[in-house]
């Protein structure tokens, strides 16, 4: 028979308020096992280990429940409370009274009542539960980062910077991301290029680093500290180690109307070639749906002009599998497709543009060679509108339902570029409000108005209608004064939602790193744990876990890598005892668990047993501690009941089930 | 109908740790209220439950039973709960078969983030129960009258 | 092929011709519209409020005889098809309107929106097929410049018409190229008339209709097209220089069944 | 049958194998009992005649763990079992010879009774079959004294053997799934009242488990105490109640639909209506599937796809 | 105060929308065909029902200016459909006794040959019990 002690805990009012912790404590007493019941304050201070402490040693507990806030919050904290105090951290339950009833119920008898029988389906856990021993695994000093912009560069350096091995693997030729589309960058004005080309330099130089560019993740499998992954390296049809980029190939390349991702389709690009000059690695990719060579056979210019003899039309895919102790995943975004907001006519005039085009059109190496100009005719224009909010705040089913963050910053920054540069052209913002909480960024935005006379107008628009005249009509609110806006721009600008990069649900599923409703990965803590995937062992850096600005990112690539360091600078980990575990004189040794095994865990040997004196050899499941998680998928396969889960077994679970519906 | 609205249904939930668990606690910590009638059960993976759970919850006395797990796809263990999707099926239609109430049973899939789906599928599945009233079915499948 | 059809009481009036050369092209494209024994006037406006039960029945009961023959329900007017559509999409999703209308109507079988609306356009874009429309014209309108006038009824609100992009739609001008004329994309294709605020301000709807007209006219339209009757009084109003046609009155052109659908 | 006792006994007498599993002439006709033999002079007793229904694969589970090789008569549809136990590696294949032996249908005697007759002093097995009774002779046709299971007969084919003898027959005649269907198409309050009427009259006998050939657990779950709450008694009620949905469960996917659970109830049961209910199911969501026809299937509840039907289909209209 | 809200409610009934959805972007009154034409604009709609104002929106000359032409169903964000708002507070006026924005004998005038039925009808369902 166990002894088991309760504490409940008050967490303040949070939970005192609605459930009388009293009354749950009087109850607890009255159950089987349960040699000690007592309320306090807040159980997981200090004092109230310390409370938890001396029961153990008073009482001589065998086993502990604590009715407190959810077990996903403190199950930690009591585990090792109980393991300083000597007991067996898996002989500890909780009951969750918080979350799951305080503060969703208001009736306070009601609340009671169900707090009464969440301990008592604690408690019945508990006088089932065993002692568990936590195993061991091995930790991959080698961490692998998903994502090569300014996110994963930054988590990369400062991981290799600690001494250990970090891959890159980035989907595009390059590593530089959105952060390299970019101009300017706010709110100091600096050029996006000078600030990011020396970080991709440095990660390219680092010997600790290794990037593969032009490549993806197709399999991870594993867990902390131990995950194998695949990565598809596709074929260049470039030999990386023969080229010397002097973009000769580029030049000469017969086949130049692919519209160019990096311009965001606003200029063309050759078959062959790098996204942009400062590219790493310098080294061209051929684009294979666009080459004339792979689509006709004829041609092959770039081979014949390549003095360095790299170009090579046979490449394969290339698969390279490698072992990691964590994976961070930086992904970035990319922005909403505007196919249902037709209203602003982005799709029937070419000057509506979005934002990040609008980078490409004010950068010295874009399609205007940075000159401010309409892509329909390439006239200077004169009035120029910028509509905020575009996709972002939507509760319908067209855009998103968060604030994309940047872009009253960003905003602010063109207005003041195009103000600076170009003083006769007047600029228009339409906004819903200016958000700028940030370090420098509510006085960025008040120069754009005071010192650069950009005229801000709170209002929604309603429609952009494109004029025989070439010209757009834009009809607005202006709340503030209580009229309706119709006037006429020459370009328009719309402030367009971000979202995660499509690829990250891909690599989510990978990963079993869980997402949310808007695909942004979701963070195992929201306030503590910002930088963590719930999965051990996955981190998250930059905007693949929730809109953010450069320095933001910035912050988060560092606090990723720290969090990475931590795990790789430990020789071993404990391994969770929460695996299953076949009882030899039941099994049948029939298979069927291995069939569900996700992890390859389950084997069969056949062993020599004793059956209550039967002597014989029997084909019997084996699990390797290592390599089970715990799911239980096993447990559920098996008829005969001989696959259990430890700290969740049959009897375990049965006996909460029954103490719920007695 | 004055005796369902008396009526307290006992609700079991079994929920997976990594989504439904969590979406529960989402809903709690945005005070996202749901009949206290419902009880939730953590265990690591919706494919941890085993049929043998919920028949004995209603055998037990239990008015409803509900599953809930990762969505299809997010499983933390990356397949377990396609392995619940077709037991429960199966369960679930043989239920139905014997002339249990198929409303008394519920998979929902329901997300770390989504505190809101969990709210409000307990509230509807609440609803449900007390529409249906008492479980006497699997309580005396062998006792005829 | 054979559909339902609800002509609505404009079509049976002093929009005849709508109805007519609608007929007569049905004919020459191989489907048949079948006029409902017993219909009654939609009402011309979609009651919005939720507890509007009453002035819903009549839609219900047109959309409850299409589904007895198991056929579609066809419309031409754009008010009765948005009228039919919004009602057999309550019918389908609301349940407490389900439940009051059924409750009134006691029909044989429970109606639950299964009917399925569309409008003519719709029976030409997804059940004859465009490019098939193609190939019966045999009069082409070949050089000419049109524009369609969607109008707010046949678009909005998008998630329950289902009809076309409603800020950028496609059918008209796709059907305007299959008879072998030239589409003219205007921005103004999508805004209201002004609907029935002619009747008491008729100078609100003049100016509205005189927008519409002047950016087609912008754009080089040399007539406008539209399904609507109300849209077409609206537009005439103004009497600007630029026609304004029913859409059946080309197609039936095109068809050249244009002069036997008026005898 | 002359000729298959003779190569039995052949083969039992030149080595090859240990043991003839087969059967044992009963008291009458009617009622030969699955038996081992190990000598010439047991084999005496060996019969096999259109009243043999058992399923003999079971035994193989024993049978394996024996010294030598057992000979093992399996009808077509036994072949099922044999196979889905293979697959499950509760049988050595190698410790079994094969006489997949023909059938024509089986028959039962309970079915004579039900046609009326009564005080039966024999009965032959022939067509049609001649019964002797108190009351004077009778005939009854061979299809009605025919166990239901063979009127949804597998098909004459055996799944695996090592050789034939004589000739069978698809007898199937019948819906599998017709009597599934009308219970599916009764309202709750009817399917309920049914079952509870059926499940009441259980007497927990096992003779149900005891002859699956997919209950084959060392152990039964319902005599561990692996489900147990700590204060339960030995017996209890949850188990009494939901026995049959839980063994049915069990063998969801796993059974091969030979029938035995229901030709052996004492209490005649239907129990393998919920064994059909699944399979019927199974077919109907996951795509055809027969336990035992390919000792290298995936079982249906022992795989997925990521497209399958969501549990929320069964009160949607159920499955169809 | 208690009829006040009483009215709201009813708005909030009647048109199945919900104001409190509106984060006041203005993109109704951006839209709005008849904004000029309105003394309550349409993004004010919503701030009338949240404070349960429902008399002044049942004066405004709004209520007869909106020509349900649902543009700002159509690109409201929020969902919050203030085309059914101002419908919901239109049929609390017509429900009324005396309430109807159209009398049978203004009608005759108003009439012209060519007028189609629909256009009376549509007026009579939108402005008349």
């Amino acid at each position: 028979m166990q002894r088991i002690g309760v504490f409940v805990c008050h967490c303040g009012s949070n939970i005192a308020a609605t459930v009388d912790v009293k009354k749950v404590v009087e109850m607890a007493r009255m159950e089987p096992g349960v040699v000690f019941a007592d309320d306090y304050q807040y159980m997981c201070s200090e004092a109230g280990q310390a409370k938890i402490g001396a029961a153990i040693k008073e009482h001589n507990l065998t086993g502990i429940v604590v009715c407190s806030c959810s077990p996903r919050m403190h199950e930690t904290t009591f585990r090792s409370c109980a393991k300083r105090y000597g007991l067996n951290p898996y002989m500890v339950e909780i009951a969750n009274i918080r979350e799951h009833c305080s503060w969703i119920h208001k009736d306070m008898q009601e609340a009671t009542e169900k707090a009464v029988i969440l301990a008592r389906a604690a408690i019945a856990k508990v006088n089932l539960n065993a002692p568990l021993q936590a195993g061991e695994s091995r930790v991959t000093k080698r961490a692998l980062v998903i994502g090569g912009g300014i996110a994963g560069i930054q988590t990369a350096l400062d991981i290799a910077d600690a001494g250990y091995e970090v891959d890159i693997v980035e989907k595009t030729p390059s590593i530089g991301g959105r952060m390299s589309q970019l101009d300017k960058t706010f709110p100091t004005l600096d050029c996006s290029a000078c600030i990011l080309t020396p970080k991709m330099v440095d990660a390219a130089g680092h010997e600790k680093i290794k990037i593969y560019t032009y490549s993806e993740v197709e399999k991870v499998s594993g867990f902390v500290g131990d995950f194998t992954v695949d990565i598809r390296k596709k074929a260049r049809s470039v030999d990386a180690t023969k080229c010397t980029g002097c973009g000769v190939c580029q030049e000469k390349c017969p086949s130049k109307k692919t519209p160019s991702e990096f311009n965001r389709g606003l200029g063309n690009r050759s078959a062959i070639y790098t996204p942009f000059a400062q590219a790493i690695p310098n080294v061209p990719v051929i684009d294979r749906e666009a080459c004339i060579k792979f689509k006709t056979g004829k041609c092959g210019v770039c081979e014949k002009v390549c003095q360095a003899g790299a170009i090579d039309y046979a490449q394969q895919d290339e698969i390279i599998t490698e072992k990691y102790g964590a994976i961070v995943v930086a992904t970035g975004f990319d922005t909403i497709k505007l196919d249902k907001y037709d209203e602003y006519a982005y799709n029937q005039s070419k000057d509506v543009i979005t934002s990040l085009e609008l980078e490409r059109v004010m950068n010295a190496a874009g399609p205007t060679k940075g000159h401010l100009e309409r892509l329909s005719d390439g006239k200077a224009p004169k009035e120029i509108v910028f509509i905020q909010c575009v996709g972002s705040r939507c509760a319908d089913a067209r855009g998103k339902g968060y604030c994309s963050k940047i872009c009253c910053m960003y905003t602010a920054k063109h207005a003041m570029l195009i103000r600076d540069k170009y003083p006769d052209v007047n600029v228009t913002v339409f906004y819903i409000d200016v958000r700028t909480p940030g370090k420098n960024f509510d006085e960025f935005y008040r120069r754009a108005v005071e010192e650069y006379g950009v005229n801000y107008i709170k209002g929604q628009v309603g429609k952009v209608a494109p004029q025989p005249d070439g010209s757009l009509l834009v009809q607005a609110a202006d709340l503030l004064d209580n009229r309706q806006i119709k006037m006429k721009a020459d370009m328009v600008v719309l402030a367009t939602a971000i979202e995660p990069d499509p690829s990250v649900r891909g690599i989510a599923t990978m990963l079993t790193a869980s997402i949310d409703t808007n695909n942004f990965l979701t963070e195992a803590h929201p306030k503590l744990r910002p930088v963590e995937s719930p999965t051990a062992g996955v981190f998250l850096s930059g905007v693949c876990q929730g809109p953010k600005d450069i320095p933001e990112t910035v912050a988060q690539a560092g606090a990723a890598a720290v969090k990475v360091i931590g795990l790789l600078a430990k020789d071993k980990l404990t391994t969770n005892p929460c695996t299953a575990k076949p009882d030899e004189l039941l099994c049948n040794g029939c298979g069927n668990c291995a069939k569900v095994c996700p992890y390859g865990a389950i084997t069969y040997e056949v062993r020599q047993i004793n059956d209550h004196g039967i002597r014989e050899e029997r084909r019997l499941a084996t699990v390797n501690n290592a390599l089970c998680q715990g799911c239980g998928a096993c447990t559920v396969t098996c008829p005969s009941g001989a696959m259990d889960l430890q700290g969740f077994s049959n009897r375990q679970l049965i006996a909460e089930v029954d103490a719920i519906c007695r | 109908m004055s005796v369902n609205e008396e009526f307290r249904p006992k609700i079991v939930a079994f929920c997976c740790n990594w989504c439904s668990y969590a979406g529960a606690d989402l809903a709690g910590s945005s005070r996202l209220a749901y009949p206290a009638d419902v009880k939730i059960i953590r265990v690591p993976c919706s494919c941890r439950v085993n049929p043998m759970f919920i028949l004995r919850a209603f055998e037990k006395g239990a008015d409803g039973v509900i599953l809930c797990g990762c969505h299809p796809g997010d499983c933390h263990y990356s397949t377990g709960n396609y392995y619940t999707r077709r037991r429960m099926t199966m369960l679930f239609s043989m239920l139905d078969f014997i002339g249990v109430e198929n409303g008394r049973t519920r998979v929902e899939w329901v997300s770390a983030a989504e505190g809101v789906k969990f709210s409000t599928t307990m509230n509807d599945f609440v609803a449900k129960i007390r529409s249906l009233g008492k479980n006497v079915r699997l309580g005396d499948l062998r006792c005829k009258d | 092929m054979k559909f339902s059809y609800y002509p609505g009481c404009t079509l049976r009036n002093k929009a005849k011709d709508l109805d007519a050369y609608a007929r007569a092209s049905a004919k020459a494209l191989g489907f048949e519209l079948e006029e409902l024994s017993d219909w009654q006037c939609c009402g011309g406006v979609y009651p919005l409020g939720t507890d509007e039960i009453a002035s819903k029945l009549s839609s219900v009961r047109a959309l409850a005889q299409a589904d007895e023959k198991g056929q579609s329900l066809v419309t031409l007017c754009s008010a009765c098809h948005h009228v039919l559509k919004r009602v057999n999409d309550d019918m389908a999703n609301v349940e407490d309107i389900r439940t009051r209308a059924n409750n009134y109507m006691k029909l044989d079988k429970p109606y639950t929106g299964q009917t399925k609306v569309l409008h003519f356009l719709e029976v030409l874009r997804d059940e004859i097929g465009f490019d098939t429309l193609k190939e019966k014209v045999v009069n082409p309108l070949t050089g000419r410049k049109i524009g369609a006038y969607y109008g707010c009824l046949l678009l909005r609100p998008g998630k329950v018409m289902a009809f076309d992009d409603p800020e950028n739609p496609q059918i008209i001008e796709d059907f305007i190229q299959a008879l072998g004329a030239e589409p003219v994309v205007y921005p103004y294709r999508n805004e209201c008339c002004g609907g029935y605020i002619s009747l008491k301000e008729p100078d609100m709807a003049k100016n509205m209709c005189k927008t519409i007209e002047e950016s087609a006219k912008g754009f080089g339209a040399e007539a406008l097209i539209t399904a609507c009757p109300l849209c077409r009084y609206n537009l005439n109003k103004t009497q600007s220089d630029l026609p304004v046609y029913y859409f059946t009155e080309l197609l039936a052109e095109a068809l050249g069944v244009k002069e036997e659908a008026l005898k | 049958m002359q000729g298959l006792k003779a190569r039995a006994l052949e083969l039992l007498n030149d080595g090859t194998v240990s043991r003839v599993l087969g059967w044992k002439i009963g008291e009458n006709t009617y009622d030969p009992e699955p038996a081992f033999f190990e000598t010439a002079e047991a084999m005496e007793q060996f019969v096999y005649n259109n009243f043999c229904a058992a399923n003999l694969s079971k035994y193989m589970i024993e049978a394996s763990k024996l010294e030598g090789k057992t000979l093992v008569c399996l009808k077509p549809c036994d072949s099922y079992s044999f196979n889905q136990l293979l697959a499950e590696h509760r049988i050595d294949r190698e410790k079994a010879y094969i006489i997949g032996v023909g059938c024509k249908g089986k028959l039962s005697i309970e079915k004579v009774k039900q046609s009326g007759l009564k005080g039966i002093l024999s009965v032959t097995d022939t067509d049609p079959l001649k019964v002797e009774t108190l009351y004077g002779d009778a005939e009854v046709a061979y299809k009605d004294a025919m166990l239901d299971r063979c009127h949804v007969c597998k098909g004459k084919e055996h799944v695996v053997y090592d050789e034939l003898y004589g000739e069978s027959e698809d007898t199937s005649d019948a819906d599998r799934f017709e009597q599934v269907r009308a219970i599916e198409a009764m309202s709750p309050e009817e399917k309920f009242a049914f079952f509870q009427a059926e499940l009441s009259k259980c007497i927990r006998c096992n003779a149900c488990r005891n002859v699956c050939p997919a209950c084959s657990c060392r152990k039964c779950v319902f005599d561990s105490n692996k489900f147990d709450s700590a204060q339960k008694a030995n017996v209890d009620s949850f188990e009494e109640k939901m026995f049959h949905i839980i063994r049915a469960f069990h063998v969801a996917g796993r059974c091969t639909d030979c029938g035995e659970c229901s030709r052996v109830c004492p209490q005649g049961i239907p129990l393998h209506l919920f064994n059909r209910k699944f399979i019927k199911d199974i077919n109907a969501l996951y795509g055809e599937y027969q336990a035992g026809a390919d000792v290298d299937a995936k079982g249906p509840l022992t795989s997925f796809t990521t497209e399958d039907a969501e549990p929320g289909v069964v009160s949607q209209g159920g499955i169809v | 105060m208690s009829e006040k809200k009483n009215q709201a409610k009813m708005v909030q009934e009647i048109s199945g929308a919900n104001p409190y959805k509106c984060m006041k972007c203005g993109k109704c009154s951006a839209t709005c065909p008849s904004y000029d034409e309105m003394d309550i604009k349409p993004h004010q709609f919503v701030s009338y029902v949240q404070r349960g104002d429902i008399e002044a929106l049942a004066q405004s000359k709004s209520l007869w200016k909106c020509l349900s032409c649902f543009a700002c169903v159509e690109r409201c964000p929020r969902d919050v459909e203030p085309g059914r708002i101002i419908d919901a507070a239109r049929q609390i006026v017509v429900r009324q006794r005396g309430g109807n924005y159209l009398k049978a004998e203004e009608i005759p005038p108003l009439v012209d040959e060519d007028l189609p039925q629909q256009l009376l009808v549509s007026a009579y369902r939108r402005y008349k019990r």
